[in-house]
């Protein structure tokens, strides 16, 4: 019994669903935050303390909003939609290691890298196809451009993945981060700015964030959405954001692992897993405030013609690294 | 959410000064938002013309209970000098219901944000008194 | 500027705000400064009124209406109208209508926004004292 | 000035002729083969009594030439010049539209400012017009559904923007017909700020009129307050007081540096740099706080008057305006630098909407617009009003006519702004700031222009010998410039629609007015 019951509280609220929901939205805080100071702006400062509640008070507010479902909308997939989505979301980054272990502890296995980045990629989808269900114009160019910007970047994304899973030798996300005493960065740093890179446009941030282009296609996919769908759908993306952090963590950034000092390791190294998380969202919403946004054929052909030749690239390069002057190093 | 319903652009520019940094009305945790499906609140400017007229309905219909309506300058509050001209409708509440008039032309940006909070002071005593 | 770009300054920009201080007003908690000669609210002195009835007149925006105070027609500013321009206080051959710094003005009810002769003359009289 | 109507010289550079209107169009084939680059400044119409006086307002080699035709008022017909002249498309909708002139051949003689459900018959701006505004507004708030346009025709697919779009801040409506991502043709249907400005005028005074012309555009607002009583006191023959020419140019150089600033930054949220529109925003700041210290108000400033300025400048403010001046000018490196620099900023606006020199003058473009596209045209130095023409000051032109040379040329403007300011305010003259205006005006009429931010502004001013004017025509520059959009989108990508519209710096209030 003892085990089960902490089995649920390992799933419910540390580190699963509470905590990483309380994650998502304190990520939000930040990114806001973050944003809105770049932009010599205060940002939200009232809701909690230094307005940190704001994402919540957001939520809880959408929560309690009239639910419109509009004429002429697909019913079932405009509501299922939002939903599922965002449980895939939050379903695959309960795979990642965060005090050390995933979630489900042993439930990671040989190949979950794989599996994650296609749940990844299905959650874009659901994310088209409430676009799609919405049947309002604005809704359908956004969902269409979702669509076309992620089968783009899925591929580099998935190939820059790779080189860290090389230089481990595993495809099992918590071996690659159990397996970085040398944090990957520094032994393939040029495939880490590219993931970054990557991981911006396939989260549809600044300059890639087509989807999200307000002067083109209103609210994009979102358009026709209100109340709690369009809560969840904000959550989906905020997840989705964290989620693509995450990954970058524990594939280039050694993880949840760091030092110990004293106690619980789980305790450090949650700690530290959120500190490098922070890291990373930082430095993409700096990129964010950097640039203009792209149109969608200078992205696609960013894409084709730029990073999918450079992953290509890196990737050879990670494997003839770890192949030939790694183990002569180590 | 914000909807020029026939002005001149000068209280509309004092609105979205309102999202600059002087202003930064984010810091309340309030946002421009593109659709009013994800608005709470509707800005309005201008003496709202025949041709609007529809469409500033339209929005108002669009949006998600519960729902307020600021108008924001003298146009809006009651036409202001375009009162009576042969195309305008002479303020927003002659179109939709609104919750709190904020006069000026322009008002400042500063008279925008106390408009908004007597609003939500309004809500709030509303509330205390027995309201929704 | 072909394929070799210099870096855009934003990059360092952006970073310099982060650490520096926001150039936001702390408004609603610290009161806005007004310049000298601001249009706000009106301040309306009964006592250098004669009744001519030519800031009604001349108001582009006829957000004046006269109206009967003590058997005498006194100007009613109606707020909701006015578009501030103050050619009223122009127009006045004593100079009996003032601006004030006031700008706060909103309402939620739509019969709040006016001043009526009496009740500013007596804030007018406040002021002065 | 005044009296006979045959060939009037009104004043430097202008000239009225009266032509029947059968030969207007052979008048007009004359101007236009004496100059090539002569094009359609306004339209106006003007009710006679009997007949409708049409006044086509022609800019030929820096002057500006009033063609005058009159038509019966009962069967108001004349051949159409837009065969001629182009750019008299919207013109000649507007003025059948507002007066019931029917234009013989126009291509697409449909609405413009007027709403679809409005009258048969009824022309707001005639003088008998019976307006029953309670029926009019009885029938508008009548719940209709509005009409669906065709989602597709054939190959291209319409795409409606507007009226209420993120990337418009003013209701206007635009079918985009687009064939994939590409744009076919670019419909626009303007009118949904349409107030009826130019009938309120003729229903107040001339003091009260400043005021409501000024509120025809909160951007540029003083710019059609100068406008106006310059012509007025042309008609009236006043002479304005240097010291007010001074101010007045200040106040007009405040508004064109608040609405480059304003544009630049509204450019950066179009095209996704968000960073840029709140930096640009900041900096504004200042200038709206110049402008509330000299004129009492951040955005209207209600400065100008018949015979000279409300206000004059105290000289304790002098020093702050300088330094804020000093301030934006060390700021505006920064952005001439990111324009010139930054990549994906330059993605979107290089070769996006390119206009070419003989398109500029073809559709008689003007201000920054025109200046993009290599016409070195600004009224400032074509017929200098103000104190312009003492004030040292150079014209800005681009060669390349996109997007991106539109923007350069509104910083470089900036600056010159800047550099006049300092100028007016060093070399202030002493004196009065206003002369005393007579309330009645005497008959006669004026035109006149003035460079707004956007490009000419143009007035037209008709008095009876009354206090109230005869007449008031204004022809905004998005007026004149809006052609160019619809030209430059045509054959451009969809996602820059937006980036190519906001280097117009479109003004919809102006427009419709």
């Amino acid at each position: 019994m003892v085990l089960d019951l902490w089995f649920i509280f390992r799933v419910l609220v540390f580190p699963g669903f509470t905590f990483l929901l309380s994650l998502t939205m304190f990520c939000d805080w930040v990114e806001r935050k973050i944003e809105a100071r770049m932009q010599n702006r205060v940002g939200p400062k009232f809701t909690g303390p230094a307005g940190i509640l704001q994402p919540f008070a957001d939520f809880l507010k959408l929560l309690t909003k009239e639910d419109i479902v509009p004429r002429g909308a697909k019913s079932t997939v405009f509501k299922l939609a939002p939903i599922v989505a965002f449980s895939i979301v939050v379903f695959a980054l309960s795979f990642l290691p965060i005090d050390g272990a995933a979630v489900i502890s042993n439930s990671s296995f040989a190949g979950d890298l794989i599996v994650i980045m296609a749940l990844l990629t299905i959650a874009n989808f659901l994310l088209f196809l409430s676009g799609w269900a919405s049947a309002n114009p604005y809704g359908t160019i956004g969902a269409a451009r979702v669509l076309t910007q992620f089968l783009g970047y899925d591929i580099p994304l998935f190939l820059l993945a790779l080189a860290p899973a090389f230089l481990a030798g595993s495809l099992s996300i918590a071996a690659i981060a159990a397996s970085q005493y040398l944090p990957f960065v520094l032994l393939a740093p040029w495939a880490f700015v590219l993931f970054i890179v990557a991981l911006q446009a396939e989260l549809e941030k600044d300059p890639f964030d087509i989807p999200h282009a307000e002067s083109e296609v209103v609210g994009g996919l979102e358009t026709e959405y209100c109340g709690r769908k369009l809560a969840f759908l904000h959550l989906t993306r905020d997840v989705q954001i964290v989620f693509g952090a995450a990954l970058v963590v524990e594939l280039f950034l050694g993880g949840p692992y760091g030092p110990v000092f004293f106690g619980f390791p789980a305790f450090w190294y949650s700690l530290w897993f959120v500190l490098k998380l922070l890291a990373v969202i930082i430095i993409s919403e700096y990129l964010t405030c950097l640039f203009a946004r792209l149109r969608i054929d200078q992205v696609l052909s960013a894409n084709w013609k730029m990073l999918l030749p450079l992953s290509v690239l890196s990737l050879a390069l990670t494997i003839a690294l770890v192949t030939w002057v790694y183990p002569l190093v180590v | 959410m914000h909807f020029n319903s026939g002005a001149c652009n000068g209280c509309d520019i004092e609105v979205v000064a309102l999202l600059t940094p002087r202003y930064d009305v984010e810091r309340f945790g309030i946002k421009l938002e593109p659709s009013p499906r994800h608005a709470d609140v509707l800005l309005t400017t201008g003496a709202v013309t025949r041709q609007c007229t529809e469409r500033l309905k339209r929005i108002y219909e669009q949006m998600p209970e519960p729902k307020f309506v600021v108008a924001i300058g003298a146009c809006a509050c009651s036409g202001g000098v375009f009162k009576g001209n042969y195309n305008v409708m002479d303020g927003v509440d002659k179109v939709i219901p609104v919750n709190a008039y904020i006069p000026g032309c322009p008002p400042k940006p500063e008279a925008i944000i106390d408009g908004v909070v007597k609003l939500l002071n309004s809500l709030k005593e509303a509330k205390t008194n027995g309201g929704k | 500027m072909g394929k070799k770009t210099t870096v855009s300054p934003m990059v360092k920009e952006a970073l310099s705000n982060l650490f520096a201080r926001p150039a936001t007003s702390k408004y609603p908690f610290v009161k806005a400064e007004v310049p000298e000669g601001f249009r706000g609210k009106q301040v309306y002195d009964i006592s250098l009124c004669i009744s001519c009835g030519l800031c009604s007149r001349d108001c582009p925006a006829k957000a004046i209406e006269m109206v009967e105070v003590d058997a005498k027609r006194r100007p009613l500013f109606h707020l909701d109208l006015c578009i501030f321009c103050y050619q009223c206080a122009e127009s006045c051959p004593r100079n009996a209508i003032k601006s004030s710094a006031l700008f706060e003005l909103a309402s939620i009810d739509k019969s709040n926004l006016v001043v009526h002769p009496q009740a500013s003359a007596q804030k007018g009289s406040g002021v002065q004292q | 000035m005044g009296g006979s109507l045959q060939i009037q010289p009104a004043h430097l550079g202008k000239a009225s002729i009266q032509v029947k209107a059968e030969s207007n169009r052979d008048a007009l084939k004359l101007l236009v083969e004496a100059d090539k680059n002569a094009g359609i400044i306004a339209l106006t119409g003007v009710d006679l009594g009997a007949q409708i006086g049409l006044l086509y307002h022609i800019r030929t080699n820096g002057a500006v030439i009033t063609l005058k035709s009159e038509v019966p008022k009962e069967s108001p017909r004349i051949p159409t010049i837009t065969d001629i002249i182009p750019g008299a498309l919207f013109h000649e909708r507007e003025a059948a539209d507002l007066f019931g002139v029917v234009f013989e051949g126009h291509p697409n003689p449909a609405r413009i400012v007027l709403p679809e459900d409005w009258s048969e018959n009824l022309y707001p701006l005639r003088k008998d017009a019976k307006i029953d505004n309670a029926t009019v507004k009885c029938e508008s708030s009548k719940s209709k559904p509005e009409p669906v346009p065709p989602q597709s025709d054939g190959s291209l697919v319409n795409i409606i923007i507007g009226p209420q779009h993120p990337a418009l801040l003013e209701p206007e409506k635009f079918s985009v017909k687009v064939n994939g991502e590409i744009v076919k043709q670019v419909e626009p249907r303007i009118g949904y700020v349409h107030r009826g400005v130019e009938k309120a005028a003729e229903q107040r005074t001339y003091l009260q009129d400043v005021y409501l012309v000024e509120r025809i555009c909160g951007i540029c607002n003083s710019c059609h307050a100068t406008c106006f009583v310059e012509a007025v006191e042309k008609i009236l023959g006043t002479q304005v007081p240097p010291r007010a020419k001074y101010i007045r140019t200040i106040i007009l150089e405040l508004n064109r540096l608040h609405s480059h600033l304003l544009l630049l930054g509204h450019a950066g949220l179009e095209i996704g740099y968000e960073t840029l529109f709140q930096y640009m925003w900041r900096d504004r700041e200042p200038i709206m706080d110049v402008t509330e210290l000299l004129t009492g108000n951040r955005v209207i400033s209600s400065a100008i008057a018949v015979g000279g300025v409300r206000r004059d400048i105290r000289e304790s403010d002098v020093p702050k305006i300088k330094a804020v001046l000093a301030d934006l000018k060390k700021k505006m490196a920064l952005y001439r630098q990111l324009y010139t620099n930054e990549r994906t900023l330059k993605m979107r606006t290089q070769n996006v909407g390119t206009l070419s020199k003989e398109d500029a003058v073809k559709l008689c473009v003007v201000g920054p617009v025109a200046r993009g596209s290599g016409v070195n045209i600004d009224v400032r130095k074509e017929e200098p009003y103000e104190a312009y023409g003492e004030i040292p000051f150079k014209l800005i032109t681009y060669n390349t006519g996109d997007s991106w040379a539109r923007f350069m040329v509104r910083i470089d403007e900036i600056d010159e702004s800047i550099s006049i300011i300092d100028y007016a305010l060093d070399h202030l003259p002493a004196g009065p700031f206003r002369v005393r205006a007579p309330r009645v005006v005497a008959a006669g009429e004026a035109v006149n222009r003035v460079e707004a931010p956007r490009g000419e502004l143009f007035y037209y001013v008709k008095s009876n010998g009354t206090a109230y004017p005869e007449r008031v025509k204004v022809r905004t520059p998005t007026y004149a410039n809006l052609p160019a959009f619809l030209k430059t989108a045509e054959g451009g990508n969809i996602a820059d629609v937006p980036a190519n519209f906001v280097s117009l710096d479109p003004c919809f209030s102006c427009t419709d007015r």
